[in-house]
C-alpha cells in the first residue's frame, strides 16, 4: 500500500509528529512511555534504511519535494550521507534515552502528566529530525523553534527538584530567541538578495549571479547566521545558558539535550557555512577560520579549567560539553577534510559518551536523590556498573586510545597540521585532553579511592537504565576499536561539504 | 465633486474633529471618571460617523453592509466596554474627583 | 529624498528591532524582557513585509470574479514573505506564552520577578550548596586527623 | 514618493515612539496596553503595505491574545517594575548600536524598497504565480476558457513576465520578458538549465495542473501558506500546539485539587452579561467566517481560530471558568487541541496513502485534481482553526486557573 522506501525522508519527521500528537491520549501509567519507545524506535529503524538507502544511491542523496510542487517553489527534503548520520545519532540517542527515561520520569515528574511530558518530548525529537533532513531555510527556522520550545518546557520540568530549572528555561528561552531572531533576519536578508528559500537554489544564486557574494548584503547575512548559530550551539562565549540547562533539567532531559541538540545546532552551521555560503566564501574570503578557531580553543580551555572547579557533577559535565563542542567547531573552522571529518566524526563520539556519561548521572540522581562529587565516594563499589560506564565515557572525553573519542581527536590533530601555521591548535586539543584527565580523575578518585560519608547501602542502578547506558558506552568502545564505518561515513561527508571529488 | 462626496467629506471632517476634542478631553479632564466619559462617549460617536461617511463612497453593496455592522458593533461594543471599566474602577473604590480636590484646575 | 525613503523602511526596522534588544539586555524585570522580545521579533516581521511591497502593488488577493474569469489588477506585492510571517507570528506568541508561564512560576517560587534579585538568590541557593559540601569535608578532615 | 510611502513614515514614526514607550514606561500595565497599541499600530503599517492577512493576525495575536495573556501574568506577578536608580545601560546600549550599525551596513546593497527589480520579485515567486494564476471557473468546476482568450498573457505576474507559455518546459519565454527588456538577468541567462517546473517533470515527477486549485484559492497568501509551503504551516501548528502542552505541563494544578475555584466575578452585572450573550453567537459566527473563507480573502485558520477562541474567553470572562469548564471540559479541550494538528498531518498522510507525495493535496480527487488542491487547503485550514482556538483558550485557562489560586 504504501511505499515506505519512496517516502523515508518525510516519514522520519511525520511519524513522530503525529505519534507525539497522539502520546496526550495515551493516559497515565507505562502507557506514554510505551507509546513514545515505540514510536522513537520505529523512527530509529526508520533512520537506518534510510542510511542505507543514501549509501547505495548513485548521487550520494535522496530528495524528496513535499507536496510534489518542484523544490524551487515548494520545500524539500534533502539528505547526503551528512543528514543521514546526524539522523541516525539523533534518532538512536532519542531512542534509547525514551528507554531510559522510564524510571527518572517516574521519580522527578508528577504522574499525572506524564502523556503530556512524553508528548513533548517527541516533539522535540520531532523538530532535531525536521531540521536535519530539512533543504529549505525558512523550514529550518519553524523546525528550530519547535525544538526550541519543546526544551525549554523540558528543562523547565526540573522545577520541582531545583528552581533553578525555571530560569535557566527563561534564560535560554530569550538567548534562544535572540539566537533564532538572529538566523531568521540572516535568512531574510539572503532572500533578499537571492530571491529563494531552498538552500541549494541560493548556493546557485550566489555563485552564479556577479558581485552578489561581495554585496554588503551577503556579508550582514553571514554575520548573523554565524551570531544566531553560535548561540544555538553554545559556542564560547555565547554558551551561558548551557551549563545551567544540563544541570537543573531532569535527567533524562539532560541526557537528550547534550547528546542531541547542540549537535543539530553545529549541523546546522554546517549546512549554512558550506552548502549555502561556500567553502569559498565562509573560509577564504571571511576570517572565519580565525575567529570560530579562537572561541573554539577558549571554550576548550575556559571550560576545561571551569569544569574542574565545579562540585556538582552535572554542571561539570555541563561545562565539559561546551569543551566538546570546541573541538567540534575548531574540526570544521580548518576547512580541510581531516579537521571536518573529525568534527563529524566527533559529533558521534561526543554523542555516544556524553549520552552515557550523562545517564550514569541520572542513575546516581535516582538513587542518592543529588549528585555532587561527595555523594559518589565509594559508589565504585556499589554502583559498580553505573560508575564503570562513567569511567570510561571520561575516559573517551579525554581521548584514550581504543575509546572513540580517540579517533575524532586523531582526525583533529591531523587536520591543524595539515593547514599551515595552524599547529598550535593541535597543542589546545592536546591540553584540553590533559584538563579532561584532570576533572574525570576527580570522579574517578572519589568513586573508587574513597571512602563513603554513611555505609548506607545503595542498590545498582535499575536494568531500564543500565541497558541503554551500556549500550551507548559500549557502542563508543566499538566505534573506538573499529572506526571504519564512522570514518568513512565522516570522510565522505567532509568530502561532499567541501566540495572536494571522492 | 458630488453630492455624495460632499456628505463624506463633511461626516469624516466632523468625526475627526469629535476625536480630536476626546483626545484633548483625555488630556485635560481631572481624574479617571471623566476622562473615560470624553473618550467613551466621543468616540462611539467619532468612529459611527467616520463609518456612515466612508459608506457613501463605496462601490459595493456588500462592503457598505459590512462598515454598517462594524458601526452597528462598535455601538453596542464601546459603551460597553467604557461601562466595565468604570464599573470596575468603582468595585474597587475609585473616588471620583469634586469640585475642590488637587488637579482640577487648569 | 527619494533614496532616503526608499531605504527609510529597512532602517526603521533597524531601530525597532534594537529598541526591543536594549529591552532584552537592560531591563531587568522579567516581563519586561519578555515584552521586549515581541518589539525585537516584530522589527524582524517588519523587514520581511517591506520587501514584499512593490510599486504600485496592491495586496496579492486576485480580486473579482467577473463573467465567471478572475480579474488581474497586477502588479501585485510578493505574497512569500507574508506567509513567512505569519508563521513567524505565531511563533513568537507561542513563545511569549511559553515565557509568560515560565515567569509566573518564577514568581511562585522565587516571590519576585526583577531578574537581578533572584540572580542573587540562585546564587546563595549554589554557595549553600558548596558551602554545606564544605562543612562536610571540613569535617572529615577534622575526623581523619583525630584518627591519625 | 507614493502615498504609502508618506503614510509609511507617519505610521512608522508613531510605531517607534510607542516601542519606547513600551520599554521605558515603569508601570507594567501600561506597559502591556502600550504593547496593545503598538500592535495596532503595527497591523495598520501592515494594511499600508498591502499585507492584509498579517495585519489580520497582527491585530488579532497582539491586539487580542497576547495583551490578555500578559494582563493574565500581571495579575499575580507585578505590578509595577522595581524602581532603580541607573536608567540608561550603556554597555546594551553600545551593544545594540553595534548591532544596529552592522544591520543598517548590510541595507546599502540592498534594492530600494518597492523596487520592481528586486530578485525577490522576479526569480521564484512570479513563476509560482504564473501558475497559481488558475483558469476561469464557474461553480460547476473548470471550464474552457472564453472565446478568444490568450492564456499566456492572462497567467503573467506582475509584468515581470510578460507572457508565459502553456507549455511548462517551454522556457523561451525568460529572454522575452519585460524584465529582460530592463535589462535584469534571469536565471537562463545565469546558466541556469530549465524551468523549475520542466525540471520536476524530467525527475519522474507528475505536473501539477497549470490550472492549480481551480480558481478556488484567490487569496494567493493562502495558497503559498496551504501548498507550496503547506509543510510549514503544519510546523506552524505544532508550535502552538506544542505551546499549548507547555503551559499545561507547566501550570496545571494536580487534578485532585480541581479545576474549579471561584464563581464567576462579573454574573451579577447586567450590561455586561446581556451584551455578552448578544455578542458571542455573532463572534463565533465571524470566527468560523474567517475560517472557513480564508481562501477568497485575507484570514484563515489561524486568525479566524484566535477569533473563536476571543469568543470563549470573553464567556469565561463574564460567566467565570466553572461555567465554561461545563461547556468544554478541559479534557475535550485538551483532545482537540490535538485533532487540529491531527487534521492536518492527516490531510498529508491520505495524500501518502492515495500514491502521491506527503501533502500533495491534488491526490485528494484524481477526477479534477484542482478541486483536490482546494479541498485538501480547506482541511488543513480547519485543522489550523480547530488547534489554535483550543490552544488559544487552554493558555488562557492555565493562566487564569494559576490567578483564582
Amino acid at each position: 500500500m504504501l511505499d515506505v522506501q519512496a517516502h523515508l525522508p518525510v516519514l522520519i519527521v511525520t511519524i513522530p509528529l503525529i505519534c507525539g500528537v497522539l502520546t496526550i491520549a495515551t493516559g497515565n501509567g507505562w502507557k506514554p512511555w510505551a507509546w513514545a519507545t515505540a514510536v522513537t524506535g520505529t523512527v530509529f529503524w526508520l533512520a537506518l534504511q534510510l542510511m542505507q538507502q543514501v549509501l547505495a544511491s548513485p548521487t550520494g542523496m535522496v530528495s524528496y519535494e513535499l507536496g510534489n510542487w518542484p523544490r524551487q517553489w515548494g520545500i524539500e527534503y534533502r539528505v547526503d550521507a551528512l543528514n543521514a548520520f546526524i539522523l541516525l545519532i539523533v534518532a538512536g540517542i532519542g531512542f534509547l534515552t525514551t528507554i531510559y527515561a522510564k524510571k527518572s520520569v517516574e521519580k522527578e515528574i508528577p504522574a499525572d502528566r506524564h502523556n503530556f511530558f512524553y508528548a513533548v518530548w517527541v516533539l522535540a525529537l520531532c523538530g532535531l529530525l525536521g531540521i536535519t533532513v530539512t533543504g529549505d531555510a525558512f523550514n529550518v527556522y519553524v523546525l528550530l523553534e519547535i525544538s526550541s520550545l519543546t526544551v525549554y518546557a523540558l528543562i523547565a520540568m526540573g522545577k520541582d527538584r531545583n528552581r533553578g530549572a525555571l530560569t535557566a528555561s527563561l534564560r535560554y528561552l530569550i538567548l534562544g530567541s535572540v539566537g533564532a531572531s538572529f538566523i531568521l533576519l540572516g535568512i531574510g536578508y539572503l532572500m533578499m538578495i537571492t530571491g529563494t528559500l531552498n538552500m541549494q537554489d541560493m548556493h546557485e544564486r550566489l555563485m552564479s549571479v556577479p558581485g552578489i557574494l561581495q554585496s554588503r548584503t551577503v556579508l550582514v547575512a553571514f554575520a548573523f547566521l554565524l551570531v544566531g548559530l553560535s548561540m544555538k550551539m553554545a559556542l564560547f562565549p555565547l554558551h551561558m545558558w548551557l551549563p545551567r540547562a544540563y544541570t537543573y533539567a531532569p535527567s533524562a532531559v539532560s541526557a537528550l539535550l547534550a547528546a542531541t541538540a547542540t549537535k543539530v545546532g553545529v549541523y546546522m552551521a554546517f549546512r549554512f557555512m558550506f552548502t549555502i555560503f561556500g567553502v569559498g566564501f565562509s573560509f577564504v574570503a571571511m576570517p572565519t577560520t580565525l575567529i570560530l578557531a579562537a572561541c573554539a580553543s577558549a571554550g576548550v580551555l575556559v571550560t576545561g579549567v571551569t569544569a574542574i572547579r565545579q562540585t556538582n557533577l552535572k554542571r561539570m559535565l555541563a561545562y565539559s560539553s561546551v569543551g566538546q563542542l570546541g573541538y567540534i567547531v575548531l574540526g570544521f573552522s580548518l576547512a580541510n577534510v581531516n579537521g571536518v571529518a573529525g568534527s563529524v566524526s566527533h559529533i558521534l563520539n561526543h554523542a555516544l559518551m556524553k549520552g552515557g556519561m550523562f545517564m550514569a548521572l541520572g542513575a546516581i540522581v535516582y538513587r542518592l536523590d543529588r549528585c555532587d562529587i561527595r555523594s559518589v565516594r565509594g559508589l565504585g563499589r556499589k554502583m559498580p556498573l553505573t560508575m564503570a560506564a562513567f569511567t570510561v565515557g571520561g575516559l573517551g572525553l579525554i581521548g584514550f586510545p581504543l575509546t572513540a573519542g580517540f579517533i575524532s581527536k586523531w582526525y583533529l590533530v591531523q587536520g591543524c597540521l595539515d593547514r599551515p601555521h595552524m599547529w598550535p591548535l593541535a597543542g589546545v586539543v592536546l591540553l584540553g585532553s590533559l584538563l579532561a584527565v584532570v576533572y574525570t580523575w576527580r570522579v574517578v578518585e572519589a568513586a573508587y579511592f574513597q571512602e563513603p560519608d554513611d555505609d548506607r547501602p545503595v542498590q545498582e542502578a535499575p536494568l531500564l537504565m543500565l541497558l541503554p547506558m551500556w549500550l551507548l558506552i559500549g557502542a563508543s568502545i566499538f566505534f573506538g576499536i573499529n572506526a571504519t564505518f564512522t570514518g568513512k561515513i565522516s570522510v565522505t561527508a567532509a568530502k561532499a561539504l567541501l566540495g572536494v571529488g571522492q | 465633486m458630488q453630492a455624495h462626496e460632499i456628505v463624506t467629506t463633511v461626516l469624516l471632517a466632523l468625526g475627526c474633529v469629535i476625536s480630536l476634542t476626546g483626545s484633548y478631553g483625555l488630556l485635560r479632564m481631572p481624574d479617571f471618571y471623566t476622562r473615560l466619559h470624553t473618550a467613551g462617549k466621543t468616540d462611539s460617536l467619532a468612529q459611527v460617523m467616520i463609518f456612515v461617511g466612508l459608506v457613501f463612497v463605496t462601490p459595493d453593496l456588500l462592503t457598505q453592509l459590512k462598515l454598517v455592522m462594524v458601526a452597528m458593533i462598535l455601538m453596542i461594543a464601546a459603551p460597553t466596554a467604557t461601562h466595565a471599566i468604570t464599573k470596575a474602577a468603582h468595585l474597587h473604590h475609585l473616588r471620583p474627583w469634586t469640585k475642590g480636590d488637587p488637579g482640577g484646575e487648569p | 529624498m527619494t533614496d532616503v525613503l526608499g531605504i527609510y523602511n529597512y532602517w526603521i526596522y533597524v531601530v525597532l528591532m534594537m529598541i526591543g534588544l536594549y529591552g532584552v539586555i537592560a531591563k531587568p524585570n522579567l516581563i519586561k524582557q519578555a515584552i521586549a522580545l515581541g518589539l525585537f521579533q516584530t522589527g524582524i516581521f517588519l523587514y520581511y513585509i517591506s520587501m514584499a511591497v512593490i510599486d504600485g502593488g496592491t495586496a496579492p488577493i486576485w480580486t473579482t470574479i467577473e463573467d465567471g474569469a478572475q480579474k488581474f489588477q497586477g502588479p501585485y506585492d510578493n505574497p512569500l514573505p507574508h506567509v513567512l510571517i505569519l508563521t513567524a507570528i505565531v511563533v513568537s506568541v507561542s513563545v511569549l506564552a511559553v515565557a509568560l508561564a515560565l515567569i509566573i512560576n518564577i514568581k511562585r517560587s522565587y516571590g519576585t520577578i526583577e531578574a537581578d534579585e533572584i540572580e542573587r538568590m540562585d546564587h546563595e541557593d549554589r554557595l549553600s550548596e558548596f558551602r554545606a559540601g564544605q562543612a562536610l569535608d571540613a569535617a572529615d578532615d577534622a575526623e581523619a586527623h583525630h584518627h591519625a | 514618493m507614493t502615498a504609502i510611502v508618506l503614510i509609511d513614515t507617519l505610521l512608522l514614526l508613531l510605531v517607534t515612539v510607542t516601542a519606547v514607550a513600551i520599554i521605558e514606561v515603569r508601570n507594567l500595565y501600561a506597559s502591556a496596553m502600550l504593547t496593545s497599541v503598538y500592535s495596532l499600530l503595527m497591523a495598520l503599517v501592515w494594511v499600508n503595505m498591502h499585507s492584509m492577512d498579517v495585519a489580520f493576525t497582527e491585530a488579532a495575536v497582539g491586539g487580542g491574545i497576547s495583551t490578555i495573556l500578559l494582563i493574565g501574568t500581571l495579575v499575580h506577578t507585578a505590578r509595577e517594575e522595581k524602581p532603580r536608580k541607573r536608567r540608561l545601560d550603556w554597555k546594551a546600549l553600545l551593544l545594540t548600536g553595534l548591532c544596529g550599525g552592522a544591520l543598517i551596513y548590510g541595507t546599502f546593497d540592498m534594492p530600494r524598497f518597492g523596487d520592481p527589480k528586486a530578485p525577490i520579485h522576479h526569480f521564484r515567486v512570479p513563476e509560482m504565480m504564473a501558475q497559481t494564476v488558475g483558469f476561469v471557473t464557474s461553480r460547476a468546476g473548470k471550464q474552457a476558457p472564453p472565446e478568444g482568450f490568450d492564456p499566456s498573457a492572462y497567467r503573467s505576474f506582475n509584468g515581470a513576465v510578460a507572457s508565459v507559455p502553456a507549455d511548462p518546459t517551454d522556457t523561451a519565454w525568460r529572454e522575452t520578458s519585460i524584465l529582460a527588456q530592463h535589462g535584469i538577468m534571469l536565471p537562463k541567462v545565469l546558466g541556469h538549465a530549465s524551468h523549475p517546473a520542466a525540471e520536476h517533470t524530467e525527475a519522474g515527477h507528475h505536473q501539477h495542473p497549470p490550472d492549480d486549485f481551480n480558481g478556488h484559492v484567490p487569496n494567493s497568501v493562502t495558497s503559498l501558506l496551504a501548498a507550496y509551503r503547506g509543510y510549514d504551516t503544519m510546523f506552524e501548528t505544532t508550535v502552538i500546539f506544542t505551546a499549548g502542552v507547555s503551559l499545561i505541563l507547566l501550570l496545571r494544578r494536580p487534578r485532585r485539587e480541581g479545576y474549579l475555584q471561584r464563581s464567576a466575578p462579573l454574573a451579577d452585572q447586567a450590561v455586561l452579561r446581556v451584551v455578552t450573550k448578544m455578542a458571542i453567537p455573532f463572534i463565533l459566527l465571524f470566527g468560523l467566517y474567517v475560517i472557513t473563507h480564508g481562501e477568497l480573502g485575507p484570514g484563515g485558520g489561524f486568525q479566524g481560530g484566535v477569533v473563536v477562541a476571543c469568543a470563549f474567553i470573553l464567556f469565561a470572562l463574564i460567566f467565570g471558568r466553572p461555567a465554561l469548564y461545563r461547556v468544554l471540559p478541559p479534557p475535550v479541550c485538551d483532545l482537540l487541541t490535538g485533532l487540529g494538528v491531527l487534521m492536518y498531518s492527516g490531510t498529508g498522510a491520505a495524500c501518502l496513502l492515495l500514491g502521491g507525495q506527503f501533502l500533495d493535496y491534488s491526490m485528494l480527487n484524481t477526477l479534477s485534481p484542482g478541486d483536490g488542491e482546494a479541498l485538501g487547503m480547506t482541511l488543513v485550514e480547519y485543522g489550523v482553526g480547530i488547534t489554535v482556538s483550543m490552544v488559544m483558550l487552554t493558555i488562557f485557562n492555565q493562566l487564569a486557573e494559576e490567578q483564582s489560586k
